[in-house]
């Protein structure tokens, strides 16, 4: 059977930080990261790259739209 | 020749408004005003012109009512009466702001307070100095007659519009009560979407096409820097107004050793007064601001070469006379003459009041 | 790795911002309910194919700014008088989409009467009602729909019912009103009502396509800044205090009373 | 020439309208006109006057002190107003209601029985007319033609009916006014 | 004749003026509303001795001159503003009795805000609130609550839910807010009517005593000259059309919530 | 000596009220003012002086309620920044025409309209020539430190009693974000009933005792001839106001050539600019206007007497110098300088502006 | 059985002759007069004295308060 | 003596608070001060800033283009005000997250790292305390017990407690200030 796999990608110096994302997550994929971008947020990102399924959740709750989602079929 | 009828100040604001093509009025009851929304809901231009009358909530959502159909780019108005006027002025600075082309018409009643509704004149500093915050300026047409209450309602959207400001009909009970005969200006269409693409299409928020940026209408900038530049455009503008759009009347100057100034229903009564005082031997003239914004500072600098005194007639405590002491800059004398609380001073009592106060004064 | 870069191809995309909202990064605090709505609205109104006939009116509130983020034209009105500004524009442009946006200082408190009348007279827009219990913008103060023994900075030790009344519930007020086709309340703190939310707010726009009345659409919010925590938690809380009084879902989709019942009572 | 015109009574008594016909008629003459009427709230009862001025000449002040004739139509109008006409102007009244006579002796002080004439025309709403009627003849300032052509200006199309007999208690009016004693 | 004079004694009086209303002559058109209201806040002041505690806040309408009428300290408030007046009076002066006193016009349309939010904090005021479906002072305009297809100078073809929207029934919406204890619609077009009233507006007065919330009580009403019906026509008018989207009687008579309701939800 | 603290302009505001005895304070939020409401309800002072701090709906309620107390004559304030300000127009003409006292605190940001939340000087006009209808005017306190932002409550309270006419403290974001060291004032009780009755028991609402006549707070008057009076009423008592409370501060001008005119913050940035004038060897001082109405009218005559000219340092677009130019009456220059939008100007900008326009001046 | 007598007296002069009073009256005691008072109004008056029962009805809906009620056993 | 400060950093880096403390200990030391913020909308994150000025003489403008001492916090403070040191003025600042390093060579400047040390004593909350010490090093304007005693009057009465822990920190700053190359 075909496996549905996702992906996202944040664009790291727009994030804020708020974190909405990590807790939107199904599948645990999202942390924030140490690193601060230039305006001193820690950014998400996928920190289990491989459970993401692309539901789009984290998407769909960040505030700032800063989170593109990709899925396929493998 | 235009339409002639017998009407009231008040009625022609409205037939005035139906025949130049307004798109909105938005408005709110009150002595001795209320007439101007009557009528207009009796004509009910919504069937035929297409115009919008509403009967707002109050004043505050008029004027902001306002505020929405200016930033569209159409030709809107209100009318109130004093209190009201007064409640407006947070949404007419953010009009005078946003730089919207709007009309209002004030139809002066006595105060301070709810005080009476007599007419009066004493809101000339709140319209002409700025009842709002901030430094920001009205067009102010001071009509003396239905003539010039009709003539004015075109006027006043014209100069709104020639340079995106909003622009006052400051009249007062008595103009808009009184009935004469007035010339009623033909028929002009509201202008069409394409019209107003035209006119105003740099800026109106008609829906953002594909081609071109957002019109955002907002008096907001946080940037200290760039705030002051907008507000350097604004006295920019208002520079001009003072240089091009003064007008004023002036009756039986020439040969005149006093002058009154007067605007409006005082100006009616001076006309009366110059009458009396020339059977006196008393050769008096009048200058008659037409725009009360933009001031006729330099009409009156010029007259105050040759005359001995001025007498700043208004039906208040003496605020006008402040622009006129501006002009004359201690030239000549300048006094102020009213009577208050909704009198309207006789003819007579002017030229007393010349005669004591320039003539026989200190 | 090499497998993420395989599966972020432009064919794969499932979710990217709409192109309604403007590349401007949004002002508002980390996690803010604002910016989520913000979203939805462009998302409906890209969706919706009405980018060149709508007309935003923003208020005075942290969402002043809303202008620079939704690719529309706008009206920044006066405080609380959005729907004045509204009733305007759509009566003079009835084949605009007008909305307006306003936050619960702005439309419960200061604009209360301009909100209550432009829904009592039917205006056909949609009104968009952020209620995060709090004056965001001006520092966290008291707003009419501030809960009670909530802290803000002009109740520093709650809000006491006595001192300053009840939390108001504006939505149900105008759901009473006849004026009104469609109110409902919302919230975007997960994903599930994120997608609930923005099916309000499409019908919303819909309904002005049908002249039918005022839809009215409540977004329980949170502003973490104001409510002096993190935004996840801010949620936490929402959930369990605010829906208690704010409860959550339609509160009257009707299509307008029908003129008629009210001719009779004066024949 | 130039005609100052005060007209007083009750709200209710026609004055206003009255005022409105004569101030049309002098348009229907090609003459300038004012007419300035008392205004207050709207609660019913109270007087009610309003000030007519028919000239040749560009009007100035609608608003006057003195007046050439003023017509009063109850006591606290002739009260008020009797010491504002002009030496040698006129004072028009009706008796009705009228406790204390008109006394000036430099003025010429005119009745007509307006009220009890228009009850016998069986219409006490023309009595403004009447009243017109006899000023009209004590100062023909306008000529009944353009009073008619005033009336059908003035008058909403659906009462044009009613003219005729509006020219006829004016008529009415000029035959019955007469010198006060 | 004589029969008579020797009933017209002092001590058979049955009923006459109280001395808490003063001797100037009403203002009002013959017939109005006003008149009666005027005369059961009076008597009810004069029976529950309060005469020199009261302060009324008179509105913008005709009722502007209440003052003239009614012999206790009065303040008279911009227009719809009246419950601000009121809130801060109690609020400063918690032991007297204090009472506003509006038009539909002033209370409802202008001063919606004010009404809304005085009633919400649940001031302990009394608010007298006369609905006569039109602005009499200004000249018989439209009011909030005009009936659809009543005439008035603005509407002179009549109400129209369009144009103008719907009457608005503000007394139920007050009656949903907590801060409200009594809520209550009245007339005074006949005897038993008028008992009726008085007994609410007495209620309402002791109410403050109780320090329970706002008392709101709506006496439905003509105006006769905004109408243009004569007064006893303008009754039976009332009775008919008005009494049917106005229905009488109590919407809520009930002691004030308690405030451990509200705690509980931020528990 | 009182208490020394270190606070804002604003918190001070709050504090000041609490101490001089304040029965009401009323406000809606609005930057950059917001503390004087928040320090008050953290101060809970209706658990110590009984005053109430309620947060209105709007700045329309809030005027109203100080209205309603001020008719009780209670002491009461409301405070607000400019957009506020404008919504109140109509209650405050109210309160001054029905004669009442309170206390107004306008803490000015840039206009029109949103405008920015930097400080301003821009609603001079509003304050001072009357943003409302008719002819009325508030008592206009401009305070210049943080001290008298603390000293004007007391002082603003005691002279809108005096006059029973309300006070306005005409500040701006600068002063009321500023801290610097300030001296409270020690605290005074509120007023008993039994002081009320003596201090205003011949007007206030306290309810109609069986030996008095009906206390009726109104601005109503139907009857012009009475209107009139009343307005002559008001008018006398603004002259005395303008002949016995002029408040005003000289800076350096014994020596002076020139006289910088200049209020709260402009006036401390005109102190340094003194300081560089005369280094500079230009002899420059400084006329501080404390109240702005009434206007130090005569001491500007006098000075003008001794001095070159003048400049009247504002951060508006040029307000207060129609006053300072009304008062010179064209015997010397008078010429306006200012920073627009929020900016406020540095002291070398002032110096330089005093170098072209008045001293290399045409 | 002693019978129960009313009277009212009207302050004429005060009286607008709205007439709510006549309509108020069980008994039909009231009418307006063809006379008017210095204000031009038709007055309420007794147009029936004996049918008075004395029971207030048309001072409680009088708007003017100028009916005074009297009421007695004979 | 007039020293005049500006101290500029991200807001909750606790810029204002440091000026208030250093404010209050001049008025402790029986000083003039002004203390004067930026302000703005009250949303999170932006840069903050505020003018402090101590002088034995009363202060005429609270509001300044050229400072004595600027401290500098991050990147776009230093954009902004390095510029603004007076000639042979200081320039204190924490190269923490300073990506461009000042540059001025009419000027005193001076480097603390006050974040790394604040980390090191366990709290990074008094950060801002080490910067405050490294400033008196360099200005000694006000003497450390009447900072003590600011302290004591800024804070509230709960965080007393905090006192000696601020003072160890300023010490701490006093210690580690070194002049950038
Ligand atoms: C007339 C007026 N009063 C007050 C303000 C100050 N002000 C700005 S936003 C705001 C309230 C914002 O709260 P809310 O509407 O709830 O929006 P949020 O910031 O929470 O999104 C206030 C009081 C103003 N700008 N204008
Ligand atoms: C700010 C303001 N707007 C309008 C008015 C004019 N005005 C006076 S009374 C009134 C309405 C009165 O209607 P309502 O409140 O229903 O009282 P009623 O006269 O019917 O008793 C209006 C609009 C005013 N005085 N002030
Ligand atoms: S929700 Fe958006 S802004 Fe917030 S952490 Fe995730 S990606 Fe960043
Ligand atoms: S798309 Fe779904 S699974 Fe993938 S990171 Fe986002 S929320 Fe998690
Ligand atoms: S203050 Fe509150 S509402 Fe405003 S941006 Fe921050 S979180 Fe959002
Ligand atoms: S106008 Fe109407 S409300 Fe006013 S007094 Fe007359 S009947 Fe009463
Ligand atoms: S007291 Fe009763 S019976 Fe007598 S007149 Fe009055 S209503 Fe009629
Ligand atoms: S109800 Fe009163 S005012 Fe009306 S007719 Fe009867 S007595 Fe006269
Ligand atoms: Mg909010
Ligand atoms: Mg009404």
């Amino acid at each position: 059977m075909a496996k549905i796999k996702g992906a996202v990608k944040v664009d790291i110096e727009k994030c804020k930080g708020c974190g909405l994302c990590v807790e939107a997550c199904p599948t645990k994929t999202l942390d924030l990261s140490k690193e601060v971008n230039s305006k001193g947020y820690n950014y998400a990102y996928m920190a289990d790259p491989d459970s993401c399924i692309g539901c789009a959740n984290c998407a769909l709750v960040c505030p700032d739209s800063v989170i593109t989602v990709y899925k396929t079929k493998i | 020749m235009g339409e002639l009828k017998l009407m009231k100040g008040n009625e022609v604001i409205a037939e005035a408004a139906i025949r130049c093509g307004c798109d909105g009025y938005f408005g709110y009851p009150i002595t001795p005003q209320s007439e101007v929304m009557e009528t207009l809901m009796a004509r009910k231009p919504w069937e035929t012109t297409g115009m919008v009358v509403l009967q707002a909530e109050s004043e505050v959502a008029s004027i902001n009512m306002v505020y929405g159909g200016a930033s569209c780019g159409k030709k809107v108005m209100t009318t109130s009466s004093s209190p009201g006027i007064s409640l407006m002025q947070e949404g007419i600075t953010y009009i005078a702001g946003a730089e919207l082309p709007c009309l209002i018409m004030n139809c002066v009643r006595g105060g301070p307070g709810l005080g009476t509704i007599q007419p009066a004149q004493s809101d000339y500093f709140q319209a002409c100095k700025g009842g709002g915050h901030g430094d920001y300026h009205l067009i102010v047409l001071a009509p003396s007659s239905v003539q010039e209450m009709n003539d004015f309602v075109n006027l006043g959207f014209e100069l709104a519009f020639k340079y995106r400001n909003p622009a006052m009909i400051l009249s007062d009970g008595a103009i808009g009560q009184m009935m004469e005969k007035v010339e009623l200006a033909d028929y002009k269409p509201r202008w069409t979407d394409e019209e107003i693409e035209k006119i105003s299409g740099d800026w109106a928020t008609t829906g953002k096409k594909a081609n071109r940026k957002q019109h955002i209408i907002t008096s907001l900038e946080l940037d200290s820097e760039i705030m002051e530049k907008l507000n350097h455009k604004l006295q920019a503008k208002y520079k001009k107004m003072e240089e091009e759009e003064v007008r004023y009347e002036e009756i039986q100057c020439d040969d005149a050793e006093y002058i009154f100034v007067a605007y409006g229903s005082s100006a009616r009564i001076c006309q009366k007064s110059i009458q009396i005082a020339r059977e006196k031997g008393i050769k008096v003239g009048l200058l008659r601001p037409i725009t009360l914004y933009p001031f006729p500072t330099k009409p009156i600098q010029k007259l105050a070469e040759k005359v001995k005194g001025m007498l700043s007639v208004e039906m208040s405590a003496g605020q006008m006379v402040e622009d006129v002491r501006l002009a004359v800059n201690g030239k000549i004398p300048v006094e102020h003459f009213g009577r208050l609380g909704g009198i309207i001073p006789s003819p007579i009592e002017v030229v007393e009041a010349l005669e004591q106060k320039i003539i026989g004064g200190k | 790795m090499a497998d993420l870069e395989k599966i972020m191809k432009e064919e794969n995309i499932v979710y990217k911002k709409t192109k309604v909202l403007t590349d401007n990064v949004m002002h508002y605090c980390p996690g803010c309910s604002h910016g989520v709505v913000h979203k939805l609205i462009a998302e409906v109104i890209e969706e919706l194919g009405i980018q060149d006939k709508t007309i935003g009116i923003s208020p005075v509130g942290c969402s002043v700014f809303a202008y620079n983020y939704i690719d529309i034209d706008w009206q920044e009105a006066a405080h609380g008088r959005a729907p004045a500004n509204a009733t305007a524009t759509k009566r003079l442009m009835p084949d605009k989409f007008v909305f307006s946006y306003q936050g619960d200082g702005d439309l419960a408190s200061i604009g209360a009467a301009e909100t209550l009348h432009a829904c009592n007279r039917g205006e056909n827009i949609t009104m968009i009602f952020i209620n995060n219990a709090m004056y965001g913008m001006t520092g966290g103060q008291m707003a009419p729909t501030t809960l009670v023994g909530m802290k803000t900075s002009t109740t520093p030790y709650g809000r006491n019912i006595d001192l300053n009344g009840y939390p108001m519930k504006m939505t149900e007020i105008v759901a009473s009103l006849p004026g009104t086709c469609y109110v409902t309340r919302q919230s975007v703190h997960d994903a599930a009502s994120v997608k609930r939310c923005k099916k309000a707010i499409k019908k919303g726009f819909e309904n002005q396509a049908k002249k039918i009345g005022t839809s009215f659409i409540e977004i329980t919010s949170t502003c973490n800044s104001g409510w002096k925590m993190p935004p996840v938690e801010a949620n936490k809380w929402m959930e369990k205090h605010m829906f208690a009084y704010y409860p959550q879902g339609d509160l009257k989709d009707a299509e307008r009373d029908n003129p008629d019942d009210y001719i009779k009572y004066i024949k | 020439m130039t005609e100052e015109i005060i007209i007083a009574g009750f709200g209710g008594q026609g004055v206003l309208s009255m005022g409105k016909i004569l101030a049309y008629s002098g348009v229907m003459q090609d003459k300038e006109v004012t007419w300035f009427p008392s205004y207050g709230p709207e609660m019913r009862g109270g007087t009610a006057n309003v000030t007519v001025i028919v000239s040749d000449d560009r009007i100035s002040s609608p608003i006057l002190n003195e007046y050439d004739t003023a017509i009063i139509l109850n006591q606290q109008s002739m009260d008020k107003f009797e010491k504002t006409v002009k030496p040698g102007g006129v004072l028009l009244y009706d008796p009705n209601g009228i406790t204390r006579h008109p006394s000036r002796k430099d003025i010429n002080i005119y009745k007509v029985e307006g009220v009890e004439e228009a009850a016998k025309m069986g219409n006490v709403k023309i009595f403004n007319m009447i009243i017109l009627g006899a000023y009209l003849k004590l100062k023909p300032i306008v000529k009944i033609e353009n009073v008619k052509k005033g009336l059908e200006k003035s008058l909403p199309e659906r009462h044009h009916k009613l003219i005729p007999l509006n020219i006829q208690a004016i008529e009415k009016g000029m035959e019955i006014v007469n010198k006060a004693s």
